[in-house]
């Protein structure tokens, strides 16, 4: 690990000294790209972070919602790519760790965990297809082990990320106002290390999650151990109700120099700490290996001398090792000694905060001709083309994954994974709707529409529940940012992501950048990932079987959005064209009909349009219910377009409505009230699914036959 | 061509931790009264029966097929493939 | 009447059970901590699921272990009504106090879904309440689930009575697709499915009354009174 | 007393199946690609350090170890030690 020259001078400029190798060491790691956001914090400042609901307080590495009666919502979202694109099982496994830690460290229960994936092409790549595999096995292992349920996420391959992995993981955490960690320390105060020992896995991992991946030789592979943070999630929680911690920090990126140096930078205070009283794994380890190993599972706590005898018998019941490594001082100074030696002895303030940068940014040439779109080769069949789109793998149905993961324990899950955004139920008799999305496919051709369509993508979903949205996790994540090309990609996207929170006054309550994804073959597409809370006040919108006779209703315009597609890509091979466009008006119009509908709680069940358009949405809702459906595509509103554009437009702000016949006059009174686009499309029914323009057939299919090929597919082409 | 028994032992490469090692040995076998044992390691085990014409082309063989469906991960675990007359 | 729910480093559906025993029947349920013993006023036991000991070794190995097992064991001889749930089934057959063993599932993975129980032993402290043959939907979520005996312990399991459950379909390759087991004396059950989690019409789509009746029946066994 | 590494290899008992096994064996006969093998068995081993003061002593040791604190299940599995200087 190493600074840049520069920052070299820098340091030595602001201590007025050389640094020691291990201050070198404890700077560099703090400094990283991971811990400091140093290309990225100047910028992030334009997401709007407060509202009604947000509850700030200092120090907090995850996100605080009000959601009434004394409770309180946290929620966090966490990458762990670099790790997981060497090491799948043990990456995607520590990063669900990682994140319980964040939740963890505000006071509250963690509650749910949802994970966003992406892999190269599965069906070509058998690499891809080993990552995809041990990632969803390594966190499928650690959150059941946990007994956190893993609720719900989304999953996407792509070429651009072959010889790669994103593993994202968000984690929501759920408890009382007044159990909150209210972050505080006074001198003399105790500094304690809890959880597993310290030993020289990890070692430089923030600093590898800041280079592009390129060497073999790494030895940031963490191995997770999911027991022990189960025990000091019940050792914290009970410490919290007996009122023993002031202060609290999970160890993530960087190890314990980010930890203490942050700490004591957000609490004004000093810390001195001595890394032989450090529990290790191994004997020999230097300090400068003690304060940046990125063990997992470790915990830093405030507490003091009163109250350590207790926190020390809650750790021996649940046999988690807990060592003072140090103590709290006034002079705002990081201290750390090994015995009586002093190995670093700097500002917290100097450590804390990287020198920020602004780096240029430049509209990227490959942006020029994107949205021409090319001749597409005629279909002659387009039921089977629509068969082998409801097979390809990022359509056919996740159950493969989601069927790994506990999704119920904790009995919280009122609405399960395999539909639109999953339900937990709250003590406080309210409901908590969640739901991640990206769509790398649409920020690539347009980094500012992309991302905000993934915003809109993951309120739209739930939304479908019932719920409305309330806070906003954001995780961006981008090549190179030295490249100005890659930057201005980044900066779009928070722009837009910003304008849409802002509109729609949805604060930002937590988010993550992780820079510098490259793969051998270069940087991959824009991938934000969106991920969206929505609060349900009275009971959410649990779908009911559909029947023969039901009728389908849709909302919103299907445009000539075809750029980004599933059908363009996938099935042509096309990478271009224009990518969908949020109206923010017609979002918000749309957005609201359809909870103000769901309140009135005549409707059978509601889906969005996402991935695969119009005809994917209609198939989905068919082949959950087993029962066919006509749709007529010339009813479908919005501009008048060619057949296959109606059905595989991507166009945002359309959510399919299922309901009884009887209620239809009812729903037609109030869209048409509310100058809501919509119109009746279609007619539940039969054994078929079909569209039809002006009573010429389209697609014809049999829905048992599409149910098992989507159904299944992807579990085929893992097992072979 | 003859066949032969080749057990393959992927364990943790040193320096890597060994969680469930540690559990069985501090949970398990240090509570009881078995003090003589210091460490427990965990490793997993595949035993290939294979055909072929000697010794060194079925070790050659078992690690290629080792390699190829990545039944480890050279991150992590190390492998020791021993062949063995059936 | 009190229930004793025994909790294990690595139970995980220890609060979940609690939450059911006390909020949705209105039972009275402590915890007992593993390395704790149990006193003598417990009208029934409940193991609940998880990972205890992050199933290292095997699922419910090492638990098997614990001290508080030896009373668990005074008490099955007792007569005391005992159930284990998915990971507290594993420990009960560990502990030797349940026939076979339960190996890791054929599809090789993880799995949470519904599917359906046929009861077939409806004497015991659990099922007293359900009908022979009734069929209760109930979700399973675990990677070692496929319960195994022998031909020669399967033929005596049936004589005597002790498959409680089986599924109705092929789930996981467990022998004769057995679900659940019960001791000699049928006072102890084991079953891998969480009746827990679908007792709640909130939390269950499907149809929320089989699955109470699991616990109606220990009602029915214990009594009610405070 | 002497250092010993003590092996316990744990594995099915013949007539139970072994799924993972299996599931390996025909990824490779199906693909078609190595059809040398004939047969894939999978199985967990337990390495031990035990200091004791004779090999004879360390692997019975470890056989009580095995049996009382049911480091297998004899109901499906068997287990092989193996005594090794350290
Ligand atoms: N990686 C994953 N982990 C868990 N659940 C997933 C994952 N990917 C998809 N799912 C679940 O599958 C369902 C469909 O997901 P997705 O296709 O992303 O839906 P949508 O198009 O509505 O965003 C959702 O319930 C989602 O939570
Ligand atoms: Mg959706």
């Amino acid at each position: 690990m190493s600074l840049e020259p520069q920052e070299l001078d820098d340091l030595t400029s602001k201590i007025g000294r050389k640094p020691t190798p291990t201050e070198l060491q404890i700077v560099a790691a703090e400094w990283s790209e991971h811990c400091s956001y140093k290309s990225s914090k100047i910028h992030l400042k334009m997401l709007p972070m407060k509202g009604p609901l947000v509850i700030s307080e200092k120090g907090y590495d995850s996100g605080v919602l009000d959601v009434g009666d004394g409770y309180v919502i946290t929620a966090h979202i966490e990458s762990h790519n670099h790790p997981s694109a060497v090491e799948p099982y043990g990456g995607a496994a520590t990063g669900v760790g990682g994140v319980i830690r964040d939740i963890l460290s505000t006071g509250t229960r963690p509650i749910a965990i949802l994970d966003g994936l992406r892999f190269g092409d599965i069906e070509k790549d058998l690499q891809a297809r080993w990552l995809f595999k041990n990632a969803v096995t390594g966190i499928a292992d650690y959150g059941n082990c946990l007994g956190i349920p893993t609720i719900g996420g989304e999953v996407e391959f792509d070429e651009c990320y072959s010889n790669y992995a994103l593993v994202d993981v968000a984690a929501i955490g759920f408890g009382k106002k007044k159990d909150l960690i209210k972050n505080h320390a006074n001198r003399g105060d105790l500094v304690v290390l809890l959880g597993g020992s310290t030993g020289r896995d990890g070692i430089g991992g923030s600093q590898f999650a800041s280079d592009s991946l390129e060497s073999e030789d790494r030895s940031a592979v963490q191995i997770p151990d999911p027991f022990i943070e189960k025990l000091i999630i019940e050792t914290i929680l009970e410490a919290r109700n007996q009122n023993l911690i002031n202060a609290m920090k999970d160890l993530g990126g960087g190890g314990l120099s980010c930890a203490v140096s942050e700490t004591a930078d957000a609490l004004s205070i000093g810390i001195e700490m001595d890394v032989d009283k450090v529990h290790t794994r191994e004997s020999d380890m230097s300090p400068d290996e003690i304060m940046v190993s990125e063990s997992q599972e470790r915990m830093l706590i405030i507490t003091n001398n009163e109250k350590l005898k207790k926190l020390e018998k809650i750790c021996n019941k649940f046999h988690v090792k807990c060592s003072v490594i140090g103590h709290v001082t006034s002079d705002s100074m990081m201290h750390v000694k090994k015995g009586k030696k002093t190995c670093a002895n700097l500002p917290t303030t100097v450590v804390a905060n990287a020198h920020l940068l602004d780096r240029p940014s430049k509209k990227p040439s490959y942006l020029e001709n994107i949205e021409q779109e090319k001749k597409l080769s005629p279909i002659s069949n387009y039921s089977k083309m629509m068969m082998r789109l409801l097979s390809s793998p990022n359509i056919a149905s996740k159950i493969w994954i989601y069927g790994q993961y506990d999704h119920e324990v904790g009995i919280r899950t009122v609405i399960k994974p395999g539909k639109d955004a999953s339900v937990l139920r709250l003590d406080n008799g309210k409901f908590l709707a969640a739901k991640i999305d990206g769509n790398p496919k649409h920020c690539y051709i347009n980094p500012r529409e992309g991302a905000i369509g993934c915003f809109e993508e993951a309120c739209r979903n739930v939304v479908c529940t019932g719920a409305k949205p309330i806070g906003m996790l954001d995780h961006l994540q981008f090549g190179n940012p030295e490249n100005p090309e890659i930057f201005w990609t980044f900066l779009e996207s928070l722009k837009g992501l910003t304008d849409f929170a802002k509109y729609f006054e949805i604060p930002c309550v937590g988010g993550k950048v992780s820079l510098y994804n490259e793969t051998p073959s270069g940087p991959i597409k824009p991938t934000p990932l969106i991920g969206i809370l929505g609060l349900i006040e009275k009971k959410p919108l649990h779908s009911q079987k559909i029947t023969s006779g039901d009728y389908l209703v849709i909302i919103g315009e299907t445009k000539n959005e075809l750029g980004g597609s599933e059908y363009f890509e996938y099935i042509h091979k096309f990478v271009g064209g224009k990518c969908p466009i949020v109206n923010f008006k017609e979002s918000k119009t749309n957005m609201n009909a359809v909870l103000d509908v769901i309140g009135k709680d005549f409707l059978k069940a509601v889906h969005d349009c996402s991935k695969g358009g119009l005809a994917v949405a209609v198939s989905e809702l068919c082949m959950i219910n087993q029962i066919g459906c006509d749709v007529s595509l010339e009813k479908v509103p919005g501009p008048k377009l060619d057949a296959d554009r109606t059905l595989f437009s991507e166009s945002h702000s359309r959510y399919l409505v299922v309901l009884d016949k009887k209620n239809l006059k009812k729903l037609e009174e109030y869209l048409r009230k509310n100058k809501v686009s919509y119109n009746l499309i279609g007619q539940f029914g039969g054994e078929n699914i079909r569209f039809s323009s002006g009573h010429k057939p389209i697609i014809d299919l049999r829905v048992d036959k599409a149910q098992k090929t989507w159904f299944n597919s992807l579990k085929e082409l893992v097992h072979g | 061509m003859t066949i032969f028994n080749v057990h393959v032992t992927i364990e943790n490469k040193s320096g890597i931790s060994d969680p469930e090692g540690e559990t069985i040995l501090n949970d398990l076998v240090l509570k009881g009264t078995h003090s003589t044992i210091t460490g427990i390691k965990t490793a997993k085990m595949l035993k290939f029966t294979i055909k072929e014409k000697d010794k060194k082309s079925a070790k050659h063989k078992i690690q290629e097929i080792c390699d190829e469906l990545r039944i480890y991960n050279p991150m992590v675990s190390k492998v020791t493939i021993d062949v063995f007359d059936s | 009447m009190k229930v004793g729910i025994i909790v294990f480093p690595g139970s995980n559906c220890d609060r979940d059970m609690y939450h059911v025993l006390t909020d949705v029947f209105k039972l009275k349920a402590e915890y007992f901590w593993h390395e704790k013993g149990l006193p003598k006023n417990i009208d029934a036991i409940i193991l609940p699921g998880g990972f205890s000991y992050g199933d290292r070794l095997r699922s419910g190995a090492i638990a098997a272990h614990s001290p508080i097992i030896n009373d668990v064991r005074k008490m099955a001889e007792k007569g005391i009504p005992i159930l284990g749930v998915c990971n507290g089934f594993q420990i009960l057959v560990e502990a030797g106090l349940l026939p076979g063993a339960l190996l890791k599932n054929t599809s090789l993975n993880f799995m949470c879904k519904w599917t359906n129980l046929i009861v077939e032993n409806n004497k015991t402290p659990f099922t007293n309440k359900l009908k022979l043959h009734q069929k209760i939907p109930i979700p399973i979520a675990n990677g070692e689930g496929r319960y195994y005996v022998d031909d020669d312990t399967l033929k005596k399991l049936k004589r005597t009575n002790q498959i409680v459950f089986r599924y109705s379909e092929v789930v996981n390759g467990s022998t004769d697709r057995i679900a659940g087991v019960c001791n000699e004396d049928g006072n102890v059950v084991g079953m891998m499915p969480h009746p827990e989690r679908a007792t709640e019409s909130e939390i269950n789509p499907i149809d929320n009354k089989p699955s109470s009746l699991i616990f109606e029946s220990l009602i029915k066994t214990i009594g009610v009174k405070n």
